[in-house]
């Protein structure tokens, strides 16, 4: 409470001061930074350097999309500008990108900002500027909060209702199972544990036998899969980044593990995990999903899917189809494209956030069947449905329902 | 312990992919005295390289040698074309160039071959031994490992080369003055440096799957392998990549509470506490000097 | 490997390398040429903040951190001789000293810097100790390992309840005391300029006291050294300590500034760049850090604006090529330069 | 009189720092040249001189060739062998190794086993340390084994930087006349540099007397020997 008083007068006087002392940040456009009457700004920071470069695919793919928008007459007859920053997944960077793209650049928001550090980074700042920062790349259930962090939203389904949904499932269909845990020692693993943890109810001590992390800087995880084989566990839960993820499909698979797998979701692509893994190692594993998965034949024949490759050859030919993260640069992006749509001519960036904010039964061409994103001013989660799936050998077969996490209802 | 058991042989198989690491560290160190931190980029890029030639249809016995062949020029030219030109600068702009390089390379790679992880098939075959704990693979890289480790003995020991090498590398004045040219050993060392460091991408890629950053963390075992056993002595490097291994996965499975979240931490704090009691490492070896 | 290191015009032990030093005529030429350019300087640092926008403010405010940094590299390297791959890692701990002080225990930022200096004084210190006995690549090996692994102690599940963990800690920037007419970022550049001034005056007369050329006397000829009846032991400990207080201060302002930190704030890539800062600035030469400081902040945006996807390989190619140009850093050229200056001075 | 080596204007300087100031002198073929001063005078200087260890400028010829340009391993190869100060042991390599590497610029094998036989037949000591390091030979045995290890390339010229230097005077004596032998057995020229005048002055023919950078004084080593005030100014005995 304190601290927020604080924060209040320090936004206060920031005003007063910026005012004052003449500083360019509100000049020209006052009301509508970032547009002008052919242009639309927007800002992204990705790592394109760094341990985590193999995520800058997705601003690639964005950058793409806009490509093909702008091409296609744009926004409401305005061009989108896509200014995208490297922070190579360090924070201060991220932070100091920020400050770039909003207080230099003047960018109408921020959009898809990567990795749960470097949103958390600059979540503050954006909040204090009243600039939005959308559709965040994380999972991360902290970033759904709109009464604390009314300028910052999600757009994935969040860590902790995946996680959630694993402990349901295996309470209701296996009540005996002995679970083995792998995760990753970041905001993701514990994440999704957490949630795992919750689902499973108070039933959560008694049935994880084991768990065992692992940091990302190992080269194999090995050691943690043979460990949880050990414990006698039936059930093995791999929340792990692709990598990790077809190392311990691989080798749970050599020593013989018959557990039930299941796989994070990050880590259901057929080409980049399961094919590295072995098919034959991850016939049976299970996941959930609300993305297609373009390597899946199942979407052969879809015209989404060929709407996609068209795009993808046209404008982004250098990109790899196989990663899934072009699926979901592509979504995230057409999810922008919606909102800006919907703000029509009044590009504030209240209005902006408002229509963020109330996004009802939207589809995209890559959903699975049956998901949509809906929001409200105090839902901050575009997407919370998901559905389980199993992997057949060759391709992921839905089953269930369309399940609904709750985290943040 | 039947979980001990288990843990040590997977500490060997991984251990092996330190030690293949370490080999190639000791081999540049032995050729110019500077632990290189471009090694393990440089390694990655020749793994790409032979990636490239199967993807392009060129047959699996045919890329190993041609890799190598590819990574030692590769090596040489590196040493002629940008660690040359820096002559007698001191050894901490030399550390800067080779962290220009790692830049350049993982930067590079990624250009050209994305981050997405690849497959690379392995030279000896599916399957696995001692029930799934230790892969074909891994005994096949073990035993590569080793023979290479004989070969580079064989090398350094019996051949004029290897001597000029080791000449030139113990005191570059003297070895000029017997006439070696001791600039062509300090490019050959890089050579052999990349193509060992070449050969151990090659090995070890199938285990971490191939892609830019696969290096990034095997190095430093890599380093600290080198390092435990001693830099001075190829031996040495094998056997220290084998301890850090097993060390790490003991350590991994049998500390409590903290004990896997501290794989990492636990192992380099021994390695360095064996460091502050015997600075040469297990097998390193004090030069004697009688004054 | 003995890490070699450049002597400069700051250190006596040029004399005894037989560089020929510049005539006092000369030298108290170039000691104005450099006085000048320390005022003009120090103007356009005071400057600087009302002349540019906040953006800016916070990068020079990140650059004189960062050269703060580097100038506690600096004590260690350049000035005694010893080499880290790893101060990275007291700048975390500087950092998380802070961050932990104002959001656990409500403690004011300014109390924090002290503090954060203390605490890393003795994890320098104590990681000396066992340092002493280690040389070169081992030493380097053994401060790379301590880069790597302080982030993981940082997210160890015992400590989450002070360091949250893989989620970091947000902290609030300060404003302007005393009624002063500045906003935040403004007050943090002048608390930074200050703070790099103070540190840049101590580290100076560190240089040019008995410890100073006891810890140069180190690493010109530790046998020599230890001969003369200088406890090696004791002043190579202190030497890390100092450091350590250094970089650590310098990760506190950081933390302060950026308002937040976490596990992965503290990648060993830093501890690598503040190695790049040192070199290209000049080892030994205390102003270098300056320089350093903005190399490292500002370079690898200059890369991502030449090309995106092959910014990293353009930051390698411009690092390469600073080291061609001036293998001895800054530092060394403009040693040089001013020596020839001098040359000239006196034959005219 | 034909000279194996002829050096006119010899300058060299570390750094700014000018150490000789063009020295000219000469060593016969088959002859034995010493080069005498006081430490400091710039002997040692002149030895890396002329094997391009570091920077110089003057010409020097060997054999007729100039080989002022030249770089330290190529001179080598042409047949100069320098058994520098402090003997450049490869201490961390045997005493065979160290011959061997002697013989790098060679190429027969079986020559070089033949000279690998005719070294231990000179120096029995390093014979019966053959597979012993280096480094832990005493220092006799180190210098014995620098020369030995410069006879391995068969050199035309020997440059010798005080060969005595450390050593007790009974060894100096006996490696003074194996010297002696090897110049006279293999008609290898040398051009030796002593602070030791006295035992040298006895194995040259000429002999130059160097004084910080330049030559004060040369002669017959007969001349520099009999000479009173030389012996008392510079030389010291």
């Amino acid at each position: 409470m304190h601290k927020r008083r604080n924060m209040l007068k320090y936004m206060g006087a920031g005003l007063v001061l910026s005012a004052g002392l003449a500083l360019p940040a509100i000049s020209h456009a006052a009301d509508m930074p970032g547009v002008t009457d052919t242009e639309i700004k927007l800002g992204n920071i990705a790592p394109y350097s760094g341990p985590a470069s193999a995520y800058s695919t997705i601003a690639k793919t964005i950058s793409a999309y806009f490509d093909k928008v702008n091409e296609e007459g744009g926004i409401n007859g305005r061009k989108v500008n896509f200014l995208s920053y490297d922070d190579g997944y360090s924070p201060p960077k991220a932070v100091e990108q920020a400050r770039k793209l909003v207080e230099s650049d003047e960018v109408l928001l921020i959009f898809q900002s990567l990795g749960t550090p470097s949103n958390s980074a600059i979540e503050k700042y954006m909040n204090m500027k009243k600039v939005p920062q959308l559709l965040v790349a994380t999972g991360a259930t902290k970033f759904g909060n709109p009464k604390e962090a009314p300028w910052t939203m999600g757009w994935q389904p969040n860590y902790q209702s995946e996680g959630i949904i694993y402990g349901r499932w295996i309470t209701s269909e296996m009540p005996d199972a002995k679970i083995g845990v792998m995760y990753q020692n970041d905001d993701f693993g514990k994440d999704v544990l957490a949630g795992l943890k919750a689902g499973l109810g108070d039933k959560a001590d008694s049935m994880i036998v084991a768990e065992a992390s692992y940091e990302v800087s190992e080269p194999v995880v090995d050691s943690q899969v043979v460990k949880l084989k050990a414990s006698g566990a039936n059930v093995f839960i791999n929340i792990a980044t692709p990598k990790f993820a077809a190392q311990a499909i691989k080798k749970a698979h050599e020593i013989g593990w018959d557990a039930t797998q299941i796989v994070a979701n990050v880590s259901t692509s057929v080409a980049a995990v399961l094919t590295p893994a072995g098919l034959e190692a991850s016939t049976g594993v299970i996941s959930t999903g609300y993305l297609k998965d373009m390597q899946d034949p199942q979407w052969a024949d879809d015209p989404a899917k060929k709407d996609w490759e068209a795009f993808m050859d046209k404008y982004y030919p250098d990109g790899n189809k196989a990663s899934n993260f072009t699926v979901y640069g592509y979504s995230v992006a057409q999810t922008m494209v919606h909102i800006l749509t919907q703000a029509g001519d009044d590009l504030t960036r209240e209005n902006v956030l408002k229509q963020a904010a109330s996004m009802k039964d939207v589809t995209l061409p890559l959903f699975l069947p049956g998901m949509s994103m809906n929001t409200s001013e105090t839902d901050y989660f575009p997407i919370e449905q998901m559905q389980l799936m199993k992997f057949d050998g060759e391709r992921w077969v839905n089953f269930g329902e369309v399940i609904s996490g709750e985290v943040g209802g | 312990m039947e979980l001990l058991a288990q843990q040590l042989i997977t500490g060997i198989a991984t251990g092996g992919i330190y030690a293949c690491m370490a080999l190639a560290v000791v081999m540049i160190y032995q050729a110019i005295h500077h632990l290189n931190f471009a090694q393990g980029e440089m390694a990655m890029f020749s793994t790409f390289v032979a990636w490239q030639m199967l993807a392009w249809g060129v047959p699996y016995w045919l890329v190993i040698p041609l890799t190598v062949v590819i990574s030692f020029a590769g090596g040489v030219a590196i040493e002629r074309l940008v660690i040359r030109p820096l002559g007698d600068a001191p050894v901490l702009s030399h550390i800067v160039v080779f962290i220009g390089l790692f830049a350049i390379i993982n930067s590079l790679a990624g250009f050209i071959w994305d981050f997405t992880i690849k497959p690379f098939p392995s030279p000896f075959g599916e399957g696995s031994q001692f029930g799934g704990l230790i892969s074909n693979h891994q005994i096949g890289m073990i035993a590569v490992t080793m023979t290479v480790l004989v070969m580079l003995f064989l090398f350094f020991q019996y051949t004029r080369v290897g001597l000029a090498m080791r000449a030139a590398a113990e005191n570059p004045a003297s070895a000029r003055l017997v006439g070696i040219r001791v600039g062509w050993m300090i490019a050959l060392g890089w050579g052999m440096a990349a193509a060992i460091g070449a050969i151990a991408g090659i090995l070890i890629a199938p285990i971490v799957f191939l892609e830019p950053n696969m290096m990034l963390s095997i190095l430093l075992y890599g380093f600290a392998g080198a390092v435990l056993g001693g830099l001075t002595s190829p031996t040495g490097a094998v056997f220290g990549g084998f301890m850090v291994g097993i060390i790490e996965n003991l350590a991994g499975t049998y500390i409590p509470v903290i004990g896997g979240e501290l794989k990492l931490p636990i192992a380099l704090f021994l390695i360095v506490t064996v460091l502050v009691f015997k600075p040469t490492g297990l097998f390193g070896r004090t030069v004697v000097q009688r004054v | 490997m003995s890490v070699n290191t450049t002597t400069t015009a700051d250190s006596p032990a040029s004399a005894t390398k037989g560089v020929s030093l510049p005539a006092p005529a000369a030298a108290t030429g170039n000691a104005k040429i450099m006085r000048t350019a320390g005022v003009i300087l120090l103007a356009i640092g005071v400057a600087a903040p009302f002349l540019s926008g906040n953006f800016l403010i916070f990068q020079l405010t990140m650059m004189m951190i960062y050269a703060i940094a580097i100038l506690g590299l600096n004590i260690l390297t350049g000035i005694n001789g010893q080499f880290s791959l790893g101060h990275g890692a007291f700048y975390a701990v500087g950092a998380y000293t802070a961050a932990i002080m104002m959001d656990q225990f409500g403690v004011g930022y300014l109390w924090t810097l002290p503090m954060a200096g203390i605490i890393c004084f003795m994890v320098g210190f104590l990681f000396g100790l066992p340092a002493l006995r280690l040389d070169g690549v081992y030493l380097a090996l053994a401060t790379f390992a301590l880069a790597v692994v302080t982030p993981q102690l940082f997210k160890l599940s015992p400590f989450e309840h002070w360091t949250s963990g893989v989620m970091g800690i947000v902290i609030s920037k300060p404003d302007a005391p005393f009624g002063l007419p500045l906003n935040p970022d403004q007050w943090l550049y002048f608390l930074t300029f200050a703070i790099g001034l103070l540190a840049y005056v101590c580290a100076r007369n560190l240089v040019g006291s008995r410890t100073g050329r006891a810890l140069m006397a180190i690493r010109d000829n530790p046998i020599a050294a230890r001969s003369m009846g200088v406890n090696t032991a004791l002043f190579k400990s202190l030497a890390f300590g100092v450091s350590a207080l250094y970089t650590g201060v310098a990760g506190a302002l950081g933390a302060i500034v950026v308002q937040y930190i976490s596990p992965d704030s503290f990648h060993f890539a830093l501890s690598v760049a503040l190695v790049v800062g040192l070199v290209v600035g000049g080892v030994g030469w205390l102003p270098g850090a300056l320089f350093g400081g903005a190399f490292i902040m500002f370079v690898p945006n200059i890369a991502e604006e030449l090309s995106k996807g092959l910014s990293g390989a353009v930051y390698g190619v411009i690092m390469i090529l600073m080291m061609y140009a001036i293998p001895t850093g800054l530092g060394g050229l403009l040693k040089a330069a001013l020596g020839a200056l001098s040359k000239r001075s006196m034959t005219r | 009189m034909s000279m194996l080596l002829e050096v006119t204007g010899l300058h060299a300087s570390y750094g700014d720092f000018r150490v000789l100031h063009g020295l000219d002198f000469s060593v016969e073929k088959g002859g034995i040249s010493t080069l005498l001063g006081a430490n400091g005078a710039g002997k040692t200087t002149t030895l890396r001189a002329l094997c391009g260890m570091i920077k110089r400028s003057g010409t020097i010829r060997f054999d007729g060739n100039d080989i002022s340009g030249k770089a330290t391993e190529d001179i080598v190869r042409m047949g100069v062998a320098h058994v520098p100060e402090g003997r450049g042991t490869f201490t961390g390599l045997t005493t065979e190794e160290n011959l061997q590497c002697g013989a790098m610029t060679r190429s027969s094998r079986a020559e070089i086993a033949r000279d690998l036989e005719q070294a231990y037949h000179w120096f029995p000591r390093l014979r019966e340390r053959r597979n012993q390091q280096a480094g832990t030979l005493s220092g006799g045995e180190q210098q014995m084994l620098a020369i030995a290890r410069a006879l391995m390339l068969r050199p035309r010229l020997m440059l010798l930087d005080e060969p005595s230097f450390g050593l007790a005077p009974l060894i100096v004596q006996e490696m003074f006349s194996i010297l002696r032998k090897v110049n006279q057995e293999e008609q290898v020229s040398m051009l030796i540099v002593e602070q030791n005048a006295g035992v040298v002055l006895e194995l040259a023919d000429t002999a130059y007397v160097l004084e910080t950078g330049d030559i004060v004084m040369s002669g017959t080593a007969a001349e520099i020997r009999d000479n009173e005030t030389i012996r008392a100014a510079y030389l010291g005995y």
